[in-house]
C-alpha cells in the first residue's frame, strides 16, 4: 500500500514537472516518465496486458510522435526564451499549489464517495473478454486505426505549394 | 443483421482502398448507392433486420447492437445529410484524389455514426463516437487551410476533454456497476441507492455530451469548427455530425441508461433554456453567414434538449423529430450557404443582397428552411417544436415552454435579418453577374426543400403513431 | 384520409390558391379559370353536403387536444352561403381585375380567404377557429395592401384595429376554455356569471369587430377606397359579416345560453342600436359611391347585431335572416359600383350622373337590391327587417324607434345615391359609357334575383335554412315565414319609406340637385357640428387611439414615441445589444471556452451531488 | 480510493496545463495526462469492483484511440506551423464573435 502511494505521487510529480519544466523537449520526455510510472502502477494493480500496451505505446510511440514534431519545428531564439521563461513562470506557479490543496481537499471528502459494490466476479483472462464480449470495440479499434491513416494521408501529405 | 449497416461501409472503405485499377472512379457511385440503402433499409420496417443475431454471422460475430424507433430515425438522418454532403462535395473538392479521400472518410464517419445510433453499450459508444470524432477532424481540416486547422484544433481541445470526462464516467460505472450494458447499468442504478459515485458519473456523462453537443455554455468550439470547416464538411457536422454525436448520444444515455430525476431534468431544461435563448441572441448580429447559422444550430439543439428535459414520451418524441427536422432544415442552409459561398465567394452577409433574382432556387429553398426552422406552420420544424412545447406544458414546465416561444420569435428575427440582407433588399453592384448555383448544390437543396414541406404537410396524419412507436423507448 | 369532404372544402381553395402562385403572368386565362373553377368545385361540394351532419377530427397532436371540424345545420348553410359568394364574386372579378397589378396574388388571397372562412364555419374547436380566423386576419392585411399606393396604410389601420380585437378574442376564448375545462365548441354550454359574462363580452368584441359594427369599423370605409373592388364585396360585405354574426349566434346560441333579461342582451342591442344610427348619418353625407355603401354596411350589421342581442326568438330568426340578406344586397350593391367604376372611371358621385341609361342592367340591379336594403315590400330586407323590429319591440320602443329611424335615413341615402349616379344630367366624360360586360352582369344579375326571390318566397329561405338553426324547441312553435303578423309595424314601416321620399323631395326642390338631396339634414343646426366633427374623423376610435397617444406623447415625453421606441429601438437594442455582448464574450481562445465548460461542470457536479 | 483521487489530481494538472500554456504541443501533453489520469481511473474501478479483465480490454482500446487522436492533432499542429511558422497558440484566435 505505502508503495503503491509512493508510486502515485511519483506519478503526480513527474506530471508537475512534465507539464512545468521549460524545455519542450524534456517535457515529451516527462510525458514519457509519466506513462512509465503509469505502467508501473497499473503492474501492481495486476493488470499486465494493460501495463503492456501502456508502456509500449504510450510510453514508447507517444512520446517519439511529439519529439518528431519538436524536431520538425524551429526552437525559439534565446532572447524569445528568456522572455518566454518570465511569462511562464507567471503562468505557472499556482499549479504545484493547486494540485496539493486539491489533495488535501479530495483526502478529505473521499470518505464520502463510497460505493457499494457488486459481488466481484471470478476472474478472467482479458484476452477473452475483449475477444468474446466486447468484439464491437475490435471492430471500432480497426475503423478507428484505418481512420488514423487517412489522417495521415490527409493531413501529412505534401502539398504542391499553392501560395 | 442491422451490424451490417457498420460492417458494409467499413468494407467498401476497404474495397476502394484495394490496389485495383480504376476502383477509385467507383467511390462516388457506390457511395451514394450505399445511402440510399441505407435510407430504403430503415423505411423498410422488416423486423427481422433489426434482429440482433440473425444470420449465419451470428457465430462470428457477437455484436451488442439494438434499433428502436430512435436509432431509425438517427439512421435515417445520417442516410440523408451524408448523401446531401456527398452530392455538394464536387463543387469544392476538384481534385479527384481528394475527392477519393474525402468520401473514404465520409463513409467511416457514416460507419461510425450508425453504430452510435445502434450501440446498447456505453464503452463501444464511446469508441464509436471517438472515430466519428477523428473523421470529423480530419474533414474540418481537410483543406489545411489556417481556419480550418484552427477550428480543428479547438474542436481537438474541446472534444479530448469531452472524450476524458466520457471515460471518467465510464469507469465510475464500472465501479458501482460492473457492467457497461446499457440495461445492466440500468439495473444496477435502480437498485442501488443512489449514492454520490452515481451522481458524479451522471454528472460526468451529462458534461461530456452538452460539450459534444454544443449547448451552452459548452459551446465554444461550436461556431468556429462550423465555420471553417470546408462547405460540405460544415453540411456533415452541422447537419449530423455532432447530433450524432452529441444530442442523439445524450438522449440514448439519459433514455436507456441513465433515467431521469428531478436534479437532471433541471440541469437539461436550464441548459437547454439558455441554449435556445442565447444561442439565437447570439445569432442576431453576425455577419458571417455560417457563423450566423451555427449559432442558430446552438438554439436548436436547445430544444433538442428541452424537449429531452420533459422526460414524457411526448417530449422525447419531439426531440426525435426535432433531430430530424433539424439534420433537414440546417443541412439545407448550409448548402444554401455553400452555394452563395461557391458563387460569391464570400460569406459575409452584410455585402451581399438581391441574391433572390439571380438565384431564385437558393433564395426559395432558403426560405421554406428557414421558416421551418422558426417554426411556422405547416412546415415539419413547427410540429417538432410543437410537440416539444406541449410536452413541457403538459408535465408542468410551463416556464420553459414560454421560454421555447420567444426563443422561436427570436429564431424568426435573425432569420429575417438574414433574409433580407442576402436575398432581398438592394443587390450589390459587386455580384451583379452571380448566376444560379451549379446542379450538384441546387439538387440537394430542392429534395431536402420538398422534404421538408412534404413530411410538414403530412404531420398530422403520421405523427400519431410516431409518438406511440416512442413509448417502448422509454419503457425499457 | 385526405379525401374526407370536410377537408376537402379547405384542401380544395388552398391547394388552388397555391397553384395560382405558380401559374406563370402570362396565362392570364388558367389563373382566372382556376379562381373560378375552384369556386365551382366548392359550391359544388357545399350543395353536396347541405343537410348532412359530419363531424372529423383531426389525428391527435397531443392527448387532450381534440382538434375537430363539424357539418351541422347552421356550418352547412355558412358553407354553402360561402360558396355561392366565392363563384359568383370570382366571376365578377375575372373581368374586373384585368390588366391590374398583383392579380395573381389577389386571386390566390380569394381563395385562401375561402379557404380559411370554410374552416372557421366548420371549426368544432376553438383553438381550431381561432387559427382560422388570424389567418383572415393576415390576409385581410394582404388584400388591402395590394390595392392602390395609400393600401398599405389603410391596410396597417384595418390590421391594429381588427388584430386588437382579435386579441381580445383570443382571451376570451381562453377564458372560456378556462371556465367550460373544454375547447369543443359543441362541447360548451355556459350559464352565465360574472366571468362568463367577462367571456362573453371578449368573444363577443371580436365577433362583432369581424362583423364590422361600431366602434370597431373605421378601416371599412377606407378600404372602399384604396383595396381592389372584389375584395369589398368578397370580404367585409360578404364573408366578414357572416363570419361575425355566425360566431355571434354560436356564442349567444350555443356557448352562452343568452337570457332575455340578462344585461349581455342589453349590452348587445345597444350596440346594435347605435351602429345603425352612428353608421347611417355618416352613410348619409358620402359623396363617394364605395365609401357611402361600405358605411352601410357597417349600419347594417347593426341589424343583426340588434337582432340577435334581443334574446327572443323572433329577433335572432329576423338578424340572422337579415345576415344571408344583407350579404346579398350589399354585395350586389359593391358589385354595381365597380361595374360603375369599371365603366365610368370613378366613384366620386359628383362625377357621375345619369347612368341610367348607360347602363341599365347595371341600373335595375341596383334598383333592386337598393330597395332591399332600404326594406321596401315585396324584397327580402323588409321581411328581414320587420322580424329585427317585431324583436326590438318586445324589448323597449327605443330600439324599435332607433331601428325604424335608421330605416329611414338608409332609404334618404339610397334615394340620394340612386339619384346622384344614375339619374340626373349625364357629364361630359361619361358620354361614352357602355354597359359593363356580361360576366360582371351576371353576378349582379343572379344576385338581385335571389333578392327578389328570398322577398318574395320568403317562406323557403326561412323554413329551410334559418329556422332549422334554432331548432323547434327553441322556437316554441311560432312560425316566422311568410307575411308579418304585426300589421301595425307593416304599416308603420310603409310610412317612414314614404317618409324617405318626401325628403327626398323636398330636398330636391331646394338644391336641385340629387346629390345634395340631404344636405338639409348636413346642415341641421346641432347635427352640422357634428358632422363636421366627423368627418375630421373625430368619432374614429382608431383616431382616437392615435390622438390619445399624441397628446400624451405631447405631454409625458411622447408615450407614442416612446412606445415605438420600445418597439424600434429598445428591443432591438437590447436584443442586439445582448448580441454583441455574447459575440464579444467568444474571444476565439480555447482556453475561455475550456473555462466555460469546466465552470458549467463543476456547477452541474455541483447541482447533482449536493442538491 | 488512493488511486481515484491521484486520478483527479492528474485531470488537474492536464486542464491547467492547457489553460495556462501557449503552446500547442504543450497542449497535447496536457491531454495526454488527462488520458493518463483516466486511465488509472479505468484500471483502479476494475480493480476495486472485480471486473478487471473488463478494465484491461477498456483500457487496451482507449490507448489505442488516443494514439490516433495523437496521430491526427500532430498533424493539424503540423499544418498550424506550415502556416504560421510557429507553434505559438495565440496564432490561433483568429476566428471569434
Amino acid at each position: 500500500m505505502f508503495l503503491d502511494i509512493l508510486i502515485l505521487i511519483l506519478l503526480a510529480g513527474a506530471a508537475l514537472w512534465t507539464v512545468m519544466c521549460r524545455s519542450l523537449l524534456r517535457s515529451a520526455i516527462g510525458l514519457a516518465l509519466t506513462s512509465a510510472l503509469l505502467t508501473l502502477m497499473i503492474f501492481k494493480m495486476n493488470a499486465p496486458l494493460a501495463a503492456v500496451f501502456e508502456l509500449s505505446v504510450c510510453a514508447g510511440l507517444i512520446p517519439v510522435l511529439f519529439i518528431s514534431v519538436i524536431s520538425l519545428t524551429q526552437a525559439m531564439t534565446k532572447q524569445e526564451v528568456i522572455k518566454h521563461m518570465k511569462s511562464r513562470l507567471a503562468r505557472f506557479w499556482g499549479l504545484p499549489l493547486v494540485i496539493i490543496i486539491l489533495g488535501i481537499l479530495l483526502g478529505l471528502v473521499s470518505a464520502r464517495f463510497r460505493a457499494k459494490l457488486p459481488l466481484s466476479e471470478v476472474e478472467v483472462d482479458p484476452r477473452l473478454v475483449l475477444w468474446h464480449l466486447r468484439q464491437l470495440d475490435l471492430l471500432g479499434q480497426i475503423i478507428i486505426l484505418f481512420t488514423g491513416v487517412f489522417g495521415v494521408v490527409v493531413l501529412f501529405k505534401e502539398r504542391k505549394k499553392s501560395g | 443483421m442491422c451490424a451490417s449497416l457498420i460492417l458494409i461501409p467499413f468494407i467498401s472503405v476497404l474495397v476502394l482502398n484495394l490496389p485495383i485499377r480504376g476502383i477509385k472512379r467507383l467511390a462516388f457511385g457506390l457511395a451514394v448507392f450505399l445511402f440510399l440503402l441505407q435510407m430504403a433499409a430503415v423505411l423498410i420496417p422488416d423486423p427481422a433486420f433489426w434482429k440482433i443475431n440473425h444470420s449465419f454471422c451470428a457465430n462470428i460475430f457477437n455484436f451488442e447492437l439494438g434499433a428502436d424507433i430512435l436509432s431509425k430515425v438517427v439512421l435515417f438522418c445520417i442516410a440523408m445529410v451524408s448523401s446531401v454532403t456527398l452530392f455538394s462535395a464536387p463543387a469544392f473538392i476538384k481534385n479527384s484524389d481528394e475527392k477519393f479521400n474525402f468520401i473514404n472518410i465520409l463513409l467511416i464517419a457514416v460507419c461510425g455514426m450508425n453504430a452510435v445510433a445502434m450501440a446498447r453499450d456505453i464503452f463501444s459508444l464511446y469508441v464509436f463516437l471517438e472515430i466519428v470524432a477523428v473523421s470529423s477532424f480530419i474533414l474540418i481540416a481537410f483543406n489545411r487551410d489556417m481556419p480550418g486547422l484552427e477550428g480543428a484544433f479547438k474542436y481537438i481541445v474541446l472534444s479530448g476533454v469531452a472524450t476524458v470526462l466520457m471515460i471518467a464516467g465510464i469507469a465510475l460505472l464500472v465501479l458501482i456497476a460492473g457492467s457497461t450494458n446499457f440495461s445492466l447499468v440500468h439495473y444496477m442504478l435502480i437498485t442501488q441507492n443512489k449514492s454520490l459515485i452515481a451522481g458524479l458519473a451522471v454528472g460526468l456523462f451529462i458534461v461530456a455530451l452538452f460539450i459534444k453537443s454544443g449547448l451552452m455554455p459548452f459551446h465554444g468550439w461550436l461556431p468556429d469548427v462550423y465555420t471553417s470547416a470546408p462547405a460540405p464538411a460544415s453540411v456533415l457536422l452541422a447537419g449530423i455530425i455532432t447530433k450524432v454525436a452529441g444530442v442523439y448520444a445524450l438522449v440514448r444515455i439519459m433514455v436507456s441508461m441513465l433515467g431521469f430525476s428531478v436534479s437532471i431534468q433541471s440541469i437539461l431544461l436550464f441548459a437547454g433554456a439558455v441554449s435556445v435563448i442565447l444561442g439565437a441572441l447570439a445569432a442576431l448580429t453576425q455577419s458571417d453567414f455560417k457563423r450566423m447559422l451555427s449559432y442558430s444550430s446552438i438554439s436548436q439543439v436547445g430544444y433538442i434538449i428541452l424537449g429531452l428535459g420533459s422526460g414524457s414520451v411526448l417530449g422525447i418524441a419531439g426531440a426525435a423529430f426535432h433531430i430530424f427536422n433539424h439534420a433537414a432544415f440546417k443541412s439545407l442552409l448550409f448548402i444554401n450557404s455553400a452555394a452563395v459561398e461557391s458563387r460569391l465567394g464570400s460569406r459575409d452577409i452584410d455585402k451581399m443582397g438581391g441574391l433572390a433574382k439571380q438565384m431564385p432556387l437558393t433564395s426559395l429553398t432558403s426560405v421554406i428552411g428557414s421558416l421551418s426552422c422558426a417554426g411556422i406552420p405547416p412546415l415539419a420544424g413547427f410540429w417538432s417544436k410543437l410537440m416539444i412545447i406541449i410536452a413541457l406544458w403538459l408535465v408542468g414546465f410551463k416556464s420553459y415552454a414560454v421560454i421555447a416561444v420567444i426563443g422561436s420569435v427570436l429564431t424568426l428575427a435573425y432569420f429575417l435579418v438574414l433574409q433580407r440582407k442576402v436575398f432581398f433588399g438592394k443587390p450589390s453592384d459587386e455580384f451583379k453577374d452571380i448566376q444560379e448555383a451549379g446542379f450538384s448544390l441546387s439538387l440537394p437543396a430542392i429534395a431536402l426543400a420538398i422534404l421538408i414541406v412534404v413530411v410538414g404537410v403530412l404531420s398530422p396524419w403520421l405523427l400519431k403513431g410516431f409518438i406511440l412507436g416512442f413509448v417502448p423507448v422509454l419503457g425499457g | 384520409m385526405m379525401a374526407n369532404p370536410l377537408l376537402l372544402t379547405i384542401i380544395i381553395p388552398l391547394l388552388s390558391g397555391m397553384l395560382i402562385f405558380c401559374v406563370p403572368k402570362k396565362l392570364e386565362g388558367a389563373r382566372s379559370g382556376l379562381l373560378v373553377l375552384a369556386n365551382l368545385a366548392g359550391l359544388i361540394l357545399a350543395v353536396i353536403l347541405f343537410k348532412q351532419n359530419l363531424t372529423y377530427t383531426l389525428p391527435g397532436i397531443a392527448p387532450g387536444l381534440e382538434l375537430s371540424l363539424r357539418l351541422y345545420q347552421f356550418s352547412a348553410f355558412m358553407l354553402l352561403a360561402t360558396s355561392l359568394f366565392g363563384i359568383l364574386i370570382a366571376l365578377y372579378s375575372v373581368i374586373f381585375m384585368q390588366g391590374k397589378n398583383l392579380v395573381s396574388q389577389f386571386y390566390a388571397y380569394f381563395l385562401f380567404s375561402i379557404a380559411l372562412t370554410n374552416g372557421a364555419f366548420l371549426a368544432d374547436n376553438l383553438l381550431v377557429l381561432l387559427f382560422f380566423w388570424e389567418g383572415l386576419l393576415v390576409l385581410l392585411f394582404g388584400m388591402i395592401a395590394i390595392g392602390n399606393k395609400d393600401a398599405f396604410k389603410t391596410a396597417t389601420k384595418a390590421f391594429i384595429i381588427v388584430g386588437v380585437t382579435d386579441l381580445c378574442m383570443m382571451l376570451g376564448i381562453a377564458l372560456t376554455g378556462h371556465l367550460a375545462g373544454t375547447l369543443v365548441i359543441s362541447k360548451i354550454s355556459l350559464t352565465l356569471s360574472p366571468l362568463a359574462n367577462l367571456a362573453f363580452i371578449l368573444l363577443m368584441i371580436g365577433a362583432i369587430s369581424k362583423a364590422g359594427a361600431m366602434p370597431f369599423h373605421s378601416w371599412i370605409p377606407d378600404a372602399a377606397i384604396d383595396a381592389p373592388l372584389p375584395f369589398m364585396s368578397l370580404i367585409p360585405a360578404a364573408l366578414e359579416k357572416l363570419l361575425g354574426i355566425y360566431f355571434l349566434a354560436r356564442i349567444s346560441l350555443d356557448l352562452f345560453r343568452l337570457t332575455v333579461n340578462s344585461g349581455l342582451s342589453t349590452l348587445l342591442m345597444i350596440v346594435g342600436g347605435a351602429t345603425i344610427i352612428l353608421a347611417v348619418m355618416m352613410a348619409l353625407i358620402q359623396k363617394d359611391y364605395k365609401r357611402l355603401l361600405s358605411y352601410h354596411a357597417v349600419s347594417q350589421a347593426g341589424y343583426m347585431i340588434l337582432g340577435i342581442g334581443t334574446a327572443v326568438p323572433v329577433g335572432i330568426i329576423g338578424g340572422l335572416f337579415h345576415m344571408i340578406n344583407h350579404a346579398l344586397y350589399k354585395s350586389c350593391l359593391f358589385l354595381t359600383s365597380g361595374a360603375v367604376e369599371k365603366q365610368a372611371g370613378t366613384t366620386n358621385l359628383e362625377k357621375l350622373g345619369g347612368l341610367a341609361k348607360k347602363m341599365p342592367v347595371t341600373f335595375i340591379c341596383f334598383i333592386v337590391t337598393a330597395c332591399a336594403i332600404s326594406g321596401v315590400w315585396p324584397f327580402n330586407g323588409f321581411f328581414s327587417k320587420e322580424l329585427v323590429y317585431d324583436g326590438a319591440l318586445e324589448r323597449g320602443w327605443i330600439f324599435y324607434f332607433v331601428a325604424v329611424a335608421g330605416s329611414f335615413f338608409t332609404a334618404a341615402s339610397f334615394l340620394k345615391l340612386g339619384h346622384a349616379a344614375f339619374i340626373g344630367k349625364i357629364s361630359l366624360e361619361n358620354e361614352k359609357v357602355k354597359e359593363a360586360h356580361i360576366s360582371m352582369l351576371i353576378p349582379m344579375i343572379a344576385i338581385a334575383l335571389i333578392c327578389t326571390f328570398f322577398g318574395v318566397f320568403n317562406q323557403w329561405p326561412l323554413n329551410n335554412l334559418i329556422q332549422p338553426i334554432l331548432g323547434v324547441e327553441r322556437l316554441e312553435g311560432h312560425n316566422f315565414s311568410g307575411f308579418p303578423k304585426n300589421t301595425m309595424l307593416v304599416v308603420l314601416t310603409f310610412v317612414v319609406l314614404i317618409l324617405a321620399i318626401l325628403n327626398h323631395l323636398y330636398g330636391l326642390k331646394k338644391k336641385e340637385s340629387g346629390l345634395h338631396a340631404l344636405d338639409h339634414i348636413r346642415y341641421l343646426p346641432v347635427v352640422s357640428n357634428i358632422y363636421d366633427l366627423a368627418e375630421k374623423r373625430f368619432f374614429d376610435p382608431y383616431n382616437w387611439g392615435l390622438g390619445l397617444v399624441n397628446v400624451i406623447s405631447r405631454i409625458s415625453f411622447g408615450i407614442d414615441k416612446g412606445i415605438n421606441w420600445v418597439y424600434d429601438s429598445l428591443t432591438p437594442s437590447l436584443a442586439y445589444g445582448f448580441s454583441s455582448g455574447i459575440r464579444k464574450l467568444h474571444t476565439g481562445n480555447y482556453s475561455v471556452y475550456l473555462v466555460w465548460a469546466i465552470a458549467g461542470m463543476l456547477v452541474v457536479f455541483g447541482l447533482l451531488i449536493f442538491a | 480510493m488512493v488511486s481515484g483521487i491521484f486520478a483527479v489530481l492528474l485531470f488537474a494538472i492536464g486542464i491547467y496545463c492547457i489553460l495556462a500554456t501557449h503552446n500547442l504541443i504543450r497542449v497535447l501533453i496536457g491531454i495526454e495526462i488527462l488520458i493518463k489520469g483516466v486511465t488509472l481511473l479505468v484500471i483502479a474501478a476494475g480493480l476495486k469492483s472485480g471486473n478487471l479483465a473488463l478494465a484491461q480490454a477498456l483500457v487496451i482500446t482507449i490507448i489505442v484511440i488516443e494514439v490516433v487522436i495523437m496521430t491526427v492533432a500532430v498533424g493539424v499542429v503540423l499544418g498550424v506551423h506550415r502556416h504560421t511558422g510557429s507553434l505559438d497558440a495565440r496564432n490561433i484566435r483568429k476566428l471569434k464573435g
